[in-house]
């Protein structure tokens, strides 16, 4: 064994120096704890339903699902969000439905309401129902992050691509920021 | 084990020197796949949709000096009523404002009766002025619930639509309340109005046949005096022969040839239809309302056309609320010179 | 802006806040047939405990420490390997990193100043404690990627010393171009970049896995190609690791010069006794220390200036910069059709103008950055000429602490190991 | 007797064993080759077309948009099928991925573990790398190969940054946003009898000289503010009191009166003719008057008449002997001080519901003609001399604002409102050097300006207060403060040393901090204002619709100096010059002096 491993000597000094102020500076840059843990939202209000959320996110199909805030639909039967624009007839054929994966439901309530819901097994995050909820409806349609599948990776590949900075980090107790009457809810 | 190793040790130097090159190379040149078309939605085409069935033109724009303007009705000699916040404003058929009522509260909406007296709807009751604009009466209070957005008045009673009950009230000019129109009711086949956001609209056709538009069902219903459904019109489409999305067709005037003058929200636009309710023009696509999907005012109100009247010679008033004016359009051959 | 009355404005308010249309609306209609409307589907987190995280980082770390300074076993190692390789790899899918976390310290001091979350800046700190007693016992085996490495690394061979060398320039400027990064604020890098995070989540970027790909083969044998030349963290950790107190040595006695582990070390950590005789007179090495001393402040100078003119190139990993190219190149009709991103930001409310601008702002601190990086670049081939250029006697075989991964190869071929082990 | 070794000998060979392991590892290795191969492959396929974007579908769905009657039912048919498919094929590609990234971990890893077996089984027992101890030099050798190696890459590095460096479009600033290039000679049309362009145009008066003068709308530099020590501040058209004189205008117009030495200038208008009128400055008398006649490029048709605006609404622009008028027809006329045609243009029929309304003003040698229209939107800077186009800048909206061309700390600057924003050029290039999405509505309001603050408003917008910052070549323009309180429909705002000032339709007067925006004082009076407020000898002087003229001091509270009516109604702002002011009411133009 070296000579100079026995008992605490400058060397030590210096190292514990050194992982006395890197801990200093670490706890620092933690705002000394105050950093809470942080998730990635998509802010309905900036989308502009470019599409990319399906293609760009890191897992396969997207964390980005469409979630519909019942409350502000108006159960249309002619719904800008399920129907394509150019539909000949208000039903579930193919040829008429906007969603390119069948991802969004149609159900028949009562004349002459229908309930739309999102079914996320099959929904890819495109927006395009988004879209033409916003443009043609009331905008009760839009992506969201789904906490349970996001990876929350450091730098999140959708923000990177987002081309309107929809997609940001929020603490996670504000997390699922959802169009509704009142300010967005917490998800509890 | 041999002096030489078979594999003299630069190739290692260069299988490593490349493997690095090729992963930096990688690196460079990856880059995420597009959304491809059935991942887009266009919609922009959907604005210009009609451009060609344009038959109208605006010749004037009368500026309004008015706080949130809410309803426009056209008066027998040829000028307009205006109201809006606190306001009835008087204006002649050159836009000019001839005189200025204050109300108390913004009514919703304005009405000129056969006797020249005013009809006001506010939120929860009607407000009648005379002919020379002072307070002549106010009936009753409305429920909680009432939220009045159109009125109109033939020769013997006033309409007035009750958005919040999503009923079209009877009133006779003392203000007696005559009847309820248009209720659901299965039994008299009348499938009740749909109302989502307060834009339920009633209007008189040439022959004083009430009409009021069904925003959740896309379409109008005629009804008798009685109440009993006369007739009943439905196109849902977001092609420009339809209406589409929330409350449209959300405001309606009748022209003096029968024909009815529509306007709409979220996709907006004005348009004509035949007395058969075959398109007969487009008058005003998105972008002559400021309301195309690229302009930043689309996002702000999607409802920038708050009601229509037809005026004396024919001309289609439409109330712009984020500009607060009067759109004047003319039929292009009328429009000429 | 319009007035809007009252209860429009109301609730405006109200639904502006959620994002919605700013317009009034009755209540939902009200169904006869009593349906109720479904909720929203939105579940919480999958979160695992940070705690655990922490609490397996360190003790797989002791344990390394341990395998490798005192039971001086390669099996622990590869052991500990296969649990990280499962558990931050495969399990936690490459997300929580501390080679990652050195973004996140850095974004918190000289970037956006966002606050780092503890056990990120426990994750940075913790490797960089070990290593400074124990070497890079991080890298050895807990570090995912360095362990998936390691398990890859099958027969490795020797590349060249010289090419070593150069080779690790490589990291070096991966390390200065992240710090570019994070300063102008294009993001970060290293994530982007992460070559086998993909191999974890079975999917990925085509080009990424291909990367990871082409390293893990390679790395069949040469060992831990990503470890030894590309690691920005490494880096760190190199530095840190040669001062470090105990860390691993070949023999655990005194070496008997018998050359038997020249060939053992797979990353050319083991230095070679110094043979007697001098290759120049000592004048001739000492002026050429001073010659190359002296140069120094000339080639920052030049290395910074290069760097600096580069700024242009380097401003287009910003993507305001990327997007204001584009926008410039449709205006210009240099192009055709719009991207997305042109698309988007024509019908948003900033003037091309103000576009522009942003991004000459943005080639300004690229100026400023560019040179830091060209001098940062510089001092570092500067100091690896200087330190083969310094004649240091040496007499036995010792490992260069900076470069040795602790991979506890060369134990095993070491005579003197055996004796002892015998012995005990 | 020695104890068992501890740690078996890792150098132990086992043919059997490697062979296994060996071709345990190459069918495992064929398995991973094979299985990524396909993965790869897959992977490219739907990355390069996803299913759902399948052209024979999207035709099909194309080509069911146009299909009507009974070709429909068969269509639709085939895009439920074809849309079955797609959607299963992207599905099941997406399955196949993750099976087959499982099924390639699982080789992989016996891969590994086979070839790690072989290696073990069949180790490398540990030898010198060569028997001969290394010769003397070779350890030096190597050292020294290093060293230059290190420093031939350090060189590396250095050429690939200067290569760089040379292959990168660079520098956002030169990359200033379009502005039209000088378009080609546009017809001028030098009159037939007039002699060659006076020299007046060539060698253009200093800036000290034009201040003197009222040369266009809201004074010198179209802000408002006059450079006068002194300014009638009591008159009574009544009794004459002040009136140096007083002269009737005989049509009507809307456009505001400018000034160059002895010589007043005004523009009226009927259905029929469009009239520049010369006074004397001095008696009064009309000097001459220029009818507009045809002018070349006319296409002989004129807009509809609007009585609100007149044909003659937009105020002429002075330079020395030139006079230049345009009207709401689309004529610019350019004359000389005798009153003769110097160069004369038609610029279209405006497409302009209101009638085109925008004030001329000339700066660094170029006539800046706002020419904001619904269809095809301009500015145009026309040589003085001859009225070519010294360049053109394209723009998005219709306005009824007028240019303003004040000196800033950043140069001379052209700045001008649209229906949406507000921008600054450079007078001399028509170059865009800032802009500003701050306006909405029909803009009839102009900007104003004072000490690096520009203020814009309009009526159903907001009140804008920005700061013009950065450089001559990279200006910015931050927003201070907003304000909708009250708001101005035509009557343009007015910004001094400390304050700004609104004058509204609703005959309200809100002064505000010019640094914070927060309302000093708000005054209503009698009528509304069309016409803009100017400052004038410490006096702001504002006339309403009514004609009724108001002077009030400058400053944090409200001080009338006086009301003083004109007895008719006005629309007109009024000009300045030294202890001078014209006054132009409905029918007449007043020349007002006094103390």
């Amino acid at each position: 064994m070296d000579k100079k491993d026995a008992g605490f000597d400058r060397r030590d000094f210096l190292r514990a120096a050194a992982v006395a102020a890197a801990g200093g500076g670490a706890l620092l840059a933690a705002g000394a704890g105050q950093a809470e843990r942080m998730v990635w939202q998509i802010d309905p209000a900036k989308c502009t339903q470019c599409g990319r959320c399906a293609t760009t996110c890191v897992i396969n199909p997207s964390a980005v699902k469409c979630v519909h805030s019942t409350e502000i639909c108006g159960f249309c039967d002619l719904c800008g969000g399920y129907l394509l624009p150019t539909a000949k007839a208000q039903d579930t054929g193919a040829e008429n439905e906007l969603c390119p994966v069948a991802a969004l439901k149609r159900k028949y309530v009562e004349e002459p309401f229908f309930e739309y819901t999102v079914d996320e097994d099959l929904c890819v995050g495109c927006a395009k129902c988004v879209k033409g909820c916003a443009q043609f409806g009331n905008g009760s349609l839009h992506l969201q992050i789904k906490r349970d599948l996001c990876l929350n990776c450091n730098e999140c590949a959708i923000a990177r691509s987002c081309p309107s900075k929809a997609v940001v980090q929020i603490p996670l107790r504000e997390a699922y920021r959802v169009k509704s009457f009142g300010a967005p809810e917490a998800h509890k | 084990m041999d002096q030489k190793p078979l594999i003299p040790r630069w190739a290692w130097t260069v299988l490593s020197a490349a493997v690095l090159a090729a992963v930096v190379a990688l690196f460079l040149t990856g880059k995420p796949k597009e959304p491809g078309p059935s991942f887009r939605h266009d919609t922009s085409n959907f604005e210009k949709a009609g451009a060609a069935q344009k038959r109208f033109r605006e010749t004037a724009r009368f500026a309004l000096d008015l706080a949130n303007p809410t309803g426009i009705a056209a008066t027998a000699d040829g000028g307009l009523l205006v109201c809006g916040e606190n306001t009835l404003l008087v204006l002649d058929a050159a836009g000019k404002e001839t005189a200025r009522h204050a109300v108390a509260g913004t009514p919703e909406c304005v009405a000129q009766g056969p006797d020249g007296r005013i009809y006001l709807g506010m939120r929860r009751r009607v407000v009648v002025l005379d002919a020379a604009g002072a307070a002549a009466a106010e009936w009753p209070e409305l429920d909680e619930r009432a939220y009045l957005t159109s009125i109109a008045a033939d020769t013997d009673c006033v309409y007035a639509a009750d958005a919040g009950n999503r009923v079209v009230l009877r009133y006779g000019f003392d203000g007696a309340l005559l009847g309820e129109i248009g209720r659901r009711d299965a039994a008299r086949e009348i499938p009740g109005f749909v109302v989502p956001s307060p834009h339920l609209e009633v209007a008189m056709d040439p022959m004083t046949g009430l009409w009021a538009n069904n925003p959740g069902r896309h379409g109008l219903e005629q009804y008798r005096p009685d109440g009993s459904l006369a007739s009943s019109w439905y196109r849902a489409g977001m092609t420009i022969e339809g209406f589409c999305g929330c409350c449209n067709p959300m405001a309606i005037a009748f022209r003096a040839d029968g024909s009815v003058v529509t306007a709409e929200k979220g996709l907006v636009r004005m348009k004509v239809l035949a007395p058969d309710l075959s398109l007969a023009g487009v008058v005003a696509l998105p972008e002559d309302l400021g309301a195309a999907s690229g302009e930043a005012a689309a996002a702000e109100d999607n409802a920038p056309v708050r009601d229509l009247a037809v005026d004396a010679q024919g001309r289609i008033l439409a109330l712009h609320g984020p500009w607060k004016a009067v759109l004047v359009y003319e039929e292009e051959q009328h429009a000429a010179g | 802006m319009r007035r809007l009355p009252l209860t429009f404005a109301v609730l405006a308010l109200a639904l502006l806040a959620g994002g919605a249309w700013a317009e009034f609306r009755f209540p939902m209609p009200e169904f006869e047939s009593g349906y109720t409307r479904p909720p929203m589907h939105l579940p919480p987190p999958a979160v695992t405990s940070p705690l655990v995280d922490v609490a397996l980082l360190g003790g797989l770390m002791a344990v390394t420490a341990w395998a490798v300074v005192k039971r001086r076993s390669r099996a622990w190692v590869l052991s500990v390997c296969v649990v990280s390789v499962l558990y931050f790899g495969f399990y936690r899918k490459g997300c929580v990193c501390s080679v990652g976390s050195l973004q996140n310290v850095l974004d918190a001091f000289i970037g956006s100043g966002l606050a780092v979350p503890v056990v990120v800046s426990v994750f940075f700190l913790l490797p960089l404690v070990f290593a400074l007693w124990f070497g890079r016992v991080f890298c050895a085996a807990v570090c995912p990627l360095g362990a998936l490495q390691e398990l890859c690394a099958v027969r490795p061979v020797q590349v060249p010393r010289a090419a070593e060398h150069v080779l690790g320039l490589l990291a070096y400027a991966y390390l200065g171009l992240t710090v570019v990064g994070i300063v102008t604020g294009s993001g970060f890098l290293i994530c982007r970049y992460d070559p086998f995070v993909g191999f974890f989540r079975l999917g990925g970027e085509l080009n990424l896995l291909l990367a990871g790909g082409l390293l893990l083969a390679s790395g069949l044998v040469i060992a831990r190609p990503y470890c030894r030349w590309l690691c920005p963290y490494g880096v760190l950790l190199r530095w840190v690791s040669t001062v470090s107190k105990w860390h691993a040595t070949v023999t655990p006695a005194s070496c008997v010069q018998c050359r038997l582990c020249e060939s053992a070390c797979p990353v050319n950590a083991i230095e070679f006794p110094t043979p007697a005789d001098r290759p120049e007179r000592r004048g001739a090495g000492v002026r050429r220390m001073l010659v190359l001393g002296a140069a120094l402040p000339v080639v920052l100078l030049f290395a910074a200036g290069a760097g600096w003119s580069a700024h242009g190139w380097l401003a287009r990993m910003h993507p305001v910069v990327r997007l204001a190219d584009r926008v410039a190149a449709e205006d210009a009709g240099r192009v055709t059709g719009t991207t997305i991103d042109s698309e988007t930001f024509r019908a948003g409310q900033q003037p091309v103008a103000e576009l522009y601008a942003e991004a000459a702002g943005l080639e300004e601190r690229f100026k400023g950055a560019g040179a830091g990086f060209g001098a940062f670049m510089g001092l570092v081939v500067w100091g690896r000429v200087l330190r083969l250029s310094r004649v240091r006697v040496r007499k036995d075989y010792e490992i260069d602490k900076g470069a040795c991964v602790s991979c506890a190869r060369c134990f095993a071929y070491c005579p003197v190991e055996r004796e002892t082990d015998a012995q005990a | 007797m020695p104890k068992p070794d501890p740690k078996p000998n890792r150098f132990a060979a086992n043919p059997p064993a490697w062979r296994l392991s060996v071709a345990v590892a190459a069918v495992a290795g064929a398995f991973c080759l094979v299985v990524s191969a396909l993965l790869v492959l897959n992977y490219v396929q739907v990355q390069r077309t996803s299913p759902l974007d399948n052209p024979e579908l999207l035709a099909l769905r194309a080509k069911l948009v146009e299909a009507t009657g009974d070709d429909t039912a068969a269509l639709v048919e085939q895009v439920r099928v074809l849309d079955l498919l797609a959607r299963g094929a992207l599905f099941t590609s997406q399955e196949t991925l993750r099976t087959g990234a499982w099924a390639l971990l699982a080789g992989a890893v016996v891969l590994v573990a086979a070839l790690r077996l072989a290696a073990r089984f069949r180790p490398i027992p540990p030898a010198a790398p060569f028997a001969p101890p290394p010769s003397e030099g070779a350890y030096w050798l190597t050292r020294a190969r290093a060293r230059e190696l290190a420093l031939f890459f350090g060189g590396l590095w250095v050429v690939a940054a200067v290569l760089a460096a040379l292959f990168t479009p660079t520098g956002f600033r030169e990359l200033a946003p379009a502005a039209a290039p000088a378009g080609e000679q546009a017809a001028a049309a030098p009159d037939a009898g007039a002699e060659a362009a006076p020299p007046a145009a060539a060698a253009f008066p200093s800036w000290d000289e034009v201040k003197k003068q009222w040369p266009n709308f809201r004074g010198p530099e179209g802000t408002g503010i006059a450079h006068v020590a002194a300014a009638p501040t009591a008159w009574n058209v009544e009794t004459g009191e002040n009136i140096l004189w007083k002269t009737e205008v005989p049509l009507p117009g809307f456009s505001s009166p400018v000034v160059w030495d002895d010589r007043v200038y005004l523009t009226a208008s009927d259905e029929t003719t469009r009239v520049v009128y010369c006074f004397d400055a001095n008696t009064g008398a009309k000097r001459w008057e220029y009818a507009v006649g045809d002018l070349p490029g006319s296409p002989g048709q004129l807009p509809k008449y609007n009585e609100e605006t007149g044909f003659a609404a937009p105020t002429m622009a002075l330079q020395g002997d030139l006079a230049f008028a345009i009207f709401s027809t689309g004529e610019l006329v350019c004359l000389d001080k005798e009153g003769k045609l110097v160069w004369g243009k038609h610029l279209g029929v405006p497409d302009n519901h209101y009638g085109h309304s925008s004030s001329l003003i000339v700066s660094e040698g170029v006539l800046v003609v706002q020419y904001d229209q619904k269809k095809d939107p301009k500015i145009f800077g026309f040589n003085l001399a001859d009225g070519s186009e010294a360049w053109v800048i394209a723009r998005e909206k219709i306005s009824w604002a007028s240019p303003i061309c004040p000196e800033t700390p950043l140069g001379r600057m052209l700045i001008v409102n649209s229906s949406k924003d507000v921008a600054g050029y450079a007078p001399g290039t028509g170059k865009l050097l800032w802009q500003s999405k701050c306006l909405d509505g029909e803009v009839a309001p102009s900007p104003a300006y004072g000490g690096g603050v520009v203020f814009v408003a309009n009526d159903y917008a907001m009140a804008t207060a920005l700061r013009l910052g950065g450089a001559a070549d990279a200006v910015t323009a931050e927003m201070m403060w907003e304000y909708d309180e009250v708001l101005p429909d035509t009557s343009s705002p007015l910004v001094t040393e400390k304050y700004a000032y609104l004058a509204t339709a609703r005959a309200e007067i809100s002064c505000l901090d010019r640094e914070t925006g927060a309302q000093v004082w708000l005054q209503e009076l009698e009528d509304g204002f069309q016409a803009s407020p100017v400052l004038a000898a410490g006096n702001i002087y504002i006339v309403d619709m009514m004609g009724v003229m108001t002077l009030f001091a400058e400053g944090p509270e409200y001080k009338q100096t006086a009301s003083i009516p004109m007895g008719e109604e006005a629309g007109a702002t009024p000009a300045f010059i030294e202890g001078r002011m014209f006054v132009r009411t409905k029918a007449n133009l007043y020349c007002i002096g006094g103390k």
